[in-house]
């Protein structure tokens, strides 16, 4: 055990710090669930992608750095720090791409990496279906083989990017006849397809973050069938772990807020202090986001030394989610009276971002696998408990 | 002792509630939210039509006389369906206040409620926002001499802000002239404290209205929503989050109907009385929000659902008339002390 | 609505407040769970009935004084205030009293209802079996009709009272082809016969608070049967209902605590306040100590206005036995370093009191139906939502 | 950066978990207790013939020189089986203190330790009271003047305090002559907190150990135990109430991890790291012991059933060593000056 970095990791940590200081946009780009905001956040990704930043964890040959995975969480302390532009492409850079990397043939990767790193190709996620949400394997969603392709009918929803996107990845059922995890085939489709329609869907804050995606006989070629036919379920876990785990949910973004949660609280001692229950909430945030970083490192190492990331990803899916929602929780309390306004009151702070912020946090608990989901995997694969 | 309501009140609440349930609809909310900012019309003036409106304007001025305990039921059912029109507020805010006052001017304004002639607001003892003010002749607030006065609204200069919750329609409020005295500043501190009282209240019996609706819109969407091959309803983590929404409302109930009884009778702990029906209906309102949203799903996260007018709208009570911390620190403040009793034989003495 | 108490009711609280005065013992007995303590308990139901106050809300003929459940809670008001010692007699009292009062034949009443208000029989309950604990329809414990006589064979266990306790009331299956919830019957059985054999088992603080109780072809007499046979799944609801709701958990219990919690913390404060959850949690202890009075009042008044109790019985369940637990865990982190000693250091309070409540309070959650049991109880039958 | 044990460390804690699981049984630690306050003397006898007891104590001084993260481990395998006798006391407080002393008697009670010839205790800084006082020749201990003292036992008064753990066995200790001075008060301030430090950083890794006991108790149960003709582990509301304290578990460890680091390595806030695992491990322990005992139901709430060892136990741990008030405050203290670093990049700076 030894909790220091090392001199290459120090090196690195302030190279990246040096390019990011130089190159993160002064002004906050719009959200990339806006037609302005995604373009403008896909221009970002290029940036990144020409300082060499895209994905750093790739190995070189599809545009990465083939840094370690402690590297990555450097990287990423030093991207929260610095207030860099969320990654519109995450469904791409940290889903698909280590599932690329692992099912994907040569030619397959050499077709979508490359370009996903460089922010040319954005993906949308297609993991729901109107029902199948938690229940993934009732997916009904078809894609029969004939010929060279697939034709893909039914419907997706929930798609997150799917908007803008320019391709989208997910699981469909090319064995008609089969049920539940059998018979479901893991493919990537065009979404500029012909028989693609996009119904974007409102969240919460009025922007379209995700969208329903109606397939009607939309012919897909059949090389972006991803692993084998009838092995869709093996790769969506496998993309579902890499999700819940490691990459997606840098501590570094709770430990942000965190931070941003100390300083508010500071600000607003007096009135804060009115409710006892704020105090500790903000000593809470600051330990929790703490211990979040301390076990990302822990696992981190592990896998560094030959590990395997197992059901704890589970772990990780229902701790960030709900310390995310208590320290937004927490911010709204401190800033009391106004915790509802969206403009600012005169000679007061605007506190639209923590109010954005806890809305968002509303939905931790429910997408990538809903936090009750994660607690039966937890006991039954953790604890091995009875099904 | 009777801690219950009589049949009057209740066959009220359940006519005022099949009104509203017909009236007030999500779609006429978002049509409202549609408009940019322009209050709905209509919908006060059937209110005022009915009496709702007046309903707490003493009889011989035009009203009906309804008490806080009467109106605690209907302000529920408003709170149920979101009501965004200041309805709660005018009959348990603006009005109580307003007979609280001595003079000729009260009565007039009082008068001029129940025909109909303007409506009134009051600005935000913590804020000096005011609700709808552009939609009011009058604003009643506190000077910088502590007098409460009557300000015009015309000529005044109103900035809009901007809630999470697009049915609230709340302003900066900056009046040209002075405004007229109703009652001078030896009563602030009992004015004062009365207008929070007030405002809490009617937000804490709204909020539990507003739980009540984001519970049955759970319940109901989680018998008909199928995973697994079951309703998703029937899985205990499902039902476990609404049966703990449940218990919370259940409980915070008698604490407002008890705020709503020590108020008419100028209890001597009202305002701890009403706090704590602040605290409670408030956090069973975000308990519900919360649990309802997760047993949701992604459903519940769209804008296309109903269930986020709730949520926000449960915000905007649990922010105004007094945060919880504004409460628990007068709570706290009291119980501390040296001569408070509780205990088994504290509660009704 | 009407707050305040009429003349008659403050006459009331008049008279039981100045009988306990009088009548209170000085020293605090010894645990019901001791054989010594049990006697004790004893003798006060005995001077309680005395005083004509042994069950005031049960009518005048079964040794009662026909008062409204309002006075009931006034009386219990005043019995916490005067710290007076704990019902031994509670099953019978405020479960089969009722019961029977419902149930009972004019000749039960009049045979068992007297003795019960005098304190000559003690009542244990027979509610488990091995395995039969919150799923109460697993009953395998049989009675079997011979002639005059019901043959019991069998085992109850988690018996509270059993060790000392006269008799014991259960659901026996009388038909023994039956299953689940047929076929069961509600009898009384007294402990002294012949082929009963009770072993008393430790609690965790180490008294024998309850017993298994096995039955080796014990005979009973089949007036001992109470309601019809075969009924016995539908008398116990019953039962259960009162368990759980108004009267065995008196308000009065929870404020108690409440203002003990209080006076701790206040004598404390200083040391407390270092941890800045406990400040919040006191307060919540005696809020939520006081909502749970009102509502109370509130389901009493509604009661004496004809109404019924309903499954919100099940949500005072969980509320006051999460509300128990949580104000002794508050005591405990008050107390802080000398949480877990019985005995006390010179110069410092003795806070064993505390230590034992926290124990006891772990108790509320399971008996009575584990609160799982009850939520699920809550979210089927008062919200409708399916099975 | 590498946040892993070495191969070395793994074994010798997996060598450590089997001696332990097979020696130290409940029934043993139920006999202990029905020996009325007699230590069980085979056991430390066995534990210091293994060389646990000097496992700490420097090579040159006859032990075999673990250091913090060493040790970790085993303390934590210590709590699983609710070890009573003060092996971890011994090695991760007695000996580090004594190991901070210059001078030749420092030296010669550690070589006292490592041969057996007598044990030694430390007095709790925030009670005064000594864990296994009756079994140890000299307590340490900061005397009226601030210097630390080793007191001689003989002839000291000890009174014994009743814990709600029987294993627990403690006494207030008054002494009958001075003792001998360690050190004098110059460094108190620093040996002061280096004692806090230990003794927390050992109640935590206890108490982890004692988290996964609670769990592991609770797990095998709910397997085995039917009720609705299911095992009870198959519902829902079950599996998410030990889903729970997984979870909980699993974000204390690496805290305590750290600190373990912290402490070997002077780390500048290992105090803070410190509380940091005091806090999470204890309140893990502590939903580890809530809900177990919930989801054992009644069998959890008897005497003869393990369950409420462990649980007893974990109270002991989260009392003692500084309560979680005491590393709340110094946690508060440091998080709100103004100079303290926090946020992405301040973790291991």
């Amino acid at each position: 055990m030894d909790l220091s970095f090392s001199k290459a990791e120090l090196e690195f940590r302030k190279e990246i710090r040096s390019w990011l200081r130089e190159n993160v946009p002064e002004e906050q780009l719009e959200s990339f669930d806006t037609q302005v905001g995604f373009q403008q956040h896909r221009d970002w990704e290029k940036t990144l992608h020409a300082g060499n930043w895209g994905m750093v964890t790739w190995p070189k040959e599809y545009g990465g750095r083939g840094c370690s995975l402690i590297e990555w969480l450097i990287f990423e302390e030093e991207y929260y720090r610095a207030k860099a532009p969320l990654r519109v492409n995450q469904n791409g850079l940290f889903l698909l791409g280590p599932t690329l990397m692992e099912f994907g043939s040569k030619e397959q990767k050499e077709r979508f990496l490359p370009k996903m790193a460089l922010g040319e190709e954005i993906w949308a996620q297609g993991w729901s279906e109107p029902n199948a949400g938690s229940d993934m394997a009732a997916i009904r969603t078809k894609a029969i083989r004939k010929g060279e392709k697939y034709v893909v009918t039914g419907q997706k929803i929930w798609s997150t990017r799917a908007v803008w996107a320019d391709w989208i990845f997910g699981m469909f059922r090319t064995d008609p006849q089969s049920e539940r995890h059998h018979g479901l085939s893991f493919i990537l489709v065009p979404l500029h397809s012909k028989g693609v329609t996009i119904r974007p869907i409102a969240q919460l804050n009025g922007l379209t973050g995700f969208a329903e995606v109606f397939f009607d006989e939309v012919e897909v070629p059949a090389d972006c069938l991803l692993g084998e036919e009838g092995d869709g379920w093996k790769v969506a876990m496998a993309t579902a772990g890499f999700e819940r785990g490691l990459m997606l949910r840098s501590p570094a973004r709770f430990q942000e807020t965190a931070r941003r949660l100390v300083d508010l609280y500071k600000k607003n001692k007096q009135q804060a202090d009115n409710d006892p229950s704020i105090r500790e909430a903000v000593l809470r945030a600051y330990l929790d986001a703490e211990s979040y970083c301390l076990l990302t490192y822990q696992t981190a190492s592990r896998l560094v030394n030959g590990g395997h990331i197992g059901p704890e990803s589970s772990t990780n899916k229902v701790f960030w989610s709900e310390l995310d929602q208590s320290m937004h929780s927490t911010a709204l309390s401190i800033i009391g009276a106004r915790a509802d306004l969206m403009s600012g009151i005169t000679g007061t702070e605007l506190t639209a971002d923590w109010l954005e912020g806890w809305l968002f946090a509303q939905s931790g608990p429910i997408y990538a696998g809903t936090n009750e989901v994660q607690r039966n995997i937890i006991s039954e694969r953790m604890l091995g408990m009875p099904r | 002792m009777d801690f219950t309501f009589t049949e009057e009140q209740l066959l009220l609440r359940d006519s005022t509630r099949n009104l509203l349930t017909t009236e007030v609809t999500p779609s006429r909310l978002r049509k409202q939210w549609e408009s940019h900012g322009i209050a709905d019309a209509d919908l006060w003036n059937k209110m005022l039509d009915l009496g709702i409106i007046s309903s707490t304007i003493p009889e011989e001025l035009g009203g009906s006389g309804l008490n806080s305990v009467d109106f605690v039921l209907l302000a529920e059912e408003c709170g149920y369906v979101a009501l965004a029109e200041p309805v709660v507020y005018t009959a348990l805010v603006v009005v109580p206040l307003l007979c609280e006052l001595e003079g000729d001017f009260p009565r007039e304004l009082l008068s001029g409620l129940v025909k109909g002639d303007y409506r009134i607001s009051v600005a935000c003892p913590f804020t000096g926002l005011v609700e709808d003010a552009d939609t009011s002749a009058f604003v009643l607030k506190f000077n910088s001499n502590k007098d409460l006065v009557a300000c015009s609204v015309t000529g005044a200069e109103l900035s809009p802000i901007r809630s999470i919750d697009p049915g609230r329609r709340v302003f900066g409020f900056k009046e040209c002239e002075p405004g007229k005295v109703l009652m001078e500043n030896e009563r602030f501190e009992c004015l004062h404290e009365l207008l929070i009282n007030l405002m809490a209240f009617a937000n804490a019996a709204q909020s539990l209205g507003l739980s009540q609706r984001m519970l049955d819109l759970a319940v109901s969407y989680t018998k008909d929503r199928y995973q697994f091959r079951k309703p998703i309803g029937s899985f205990q983590a499902v039902k476990h989050l609404l049966a703990n929404v449940a218990i919370k409302l259940e409980f915070a109930k008698p604490s407002v109907y008890r705020a709503a009884h020590s108020l008419l009778q100028y209890a001597p702990k009202r305002s701890l009385h009403v706090s704590h029906a602040k605290i409670a209906a408030c956090e069973a309102a975000s308990l519900a929000a919360k649990n309802s949203l997760q047993a949701h799903g992604a459903m519940g996260y769209t804008w296309e659902y109903d269930l986020h007018i709730f949520i926000k709208r449960s915000l905007v009570l649990s922010s105004t008339g007094g945060d919880l911390g504004f409460h628990k620190a007068r709570l706290l403040d009291s119980l501390f002390s040296n001569d408070f009793q509780l205990g088994p034989t504290a509660t009704f003495s």
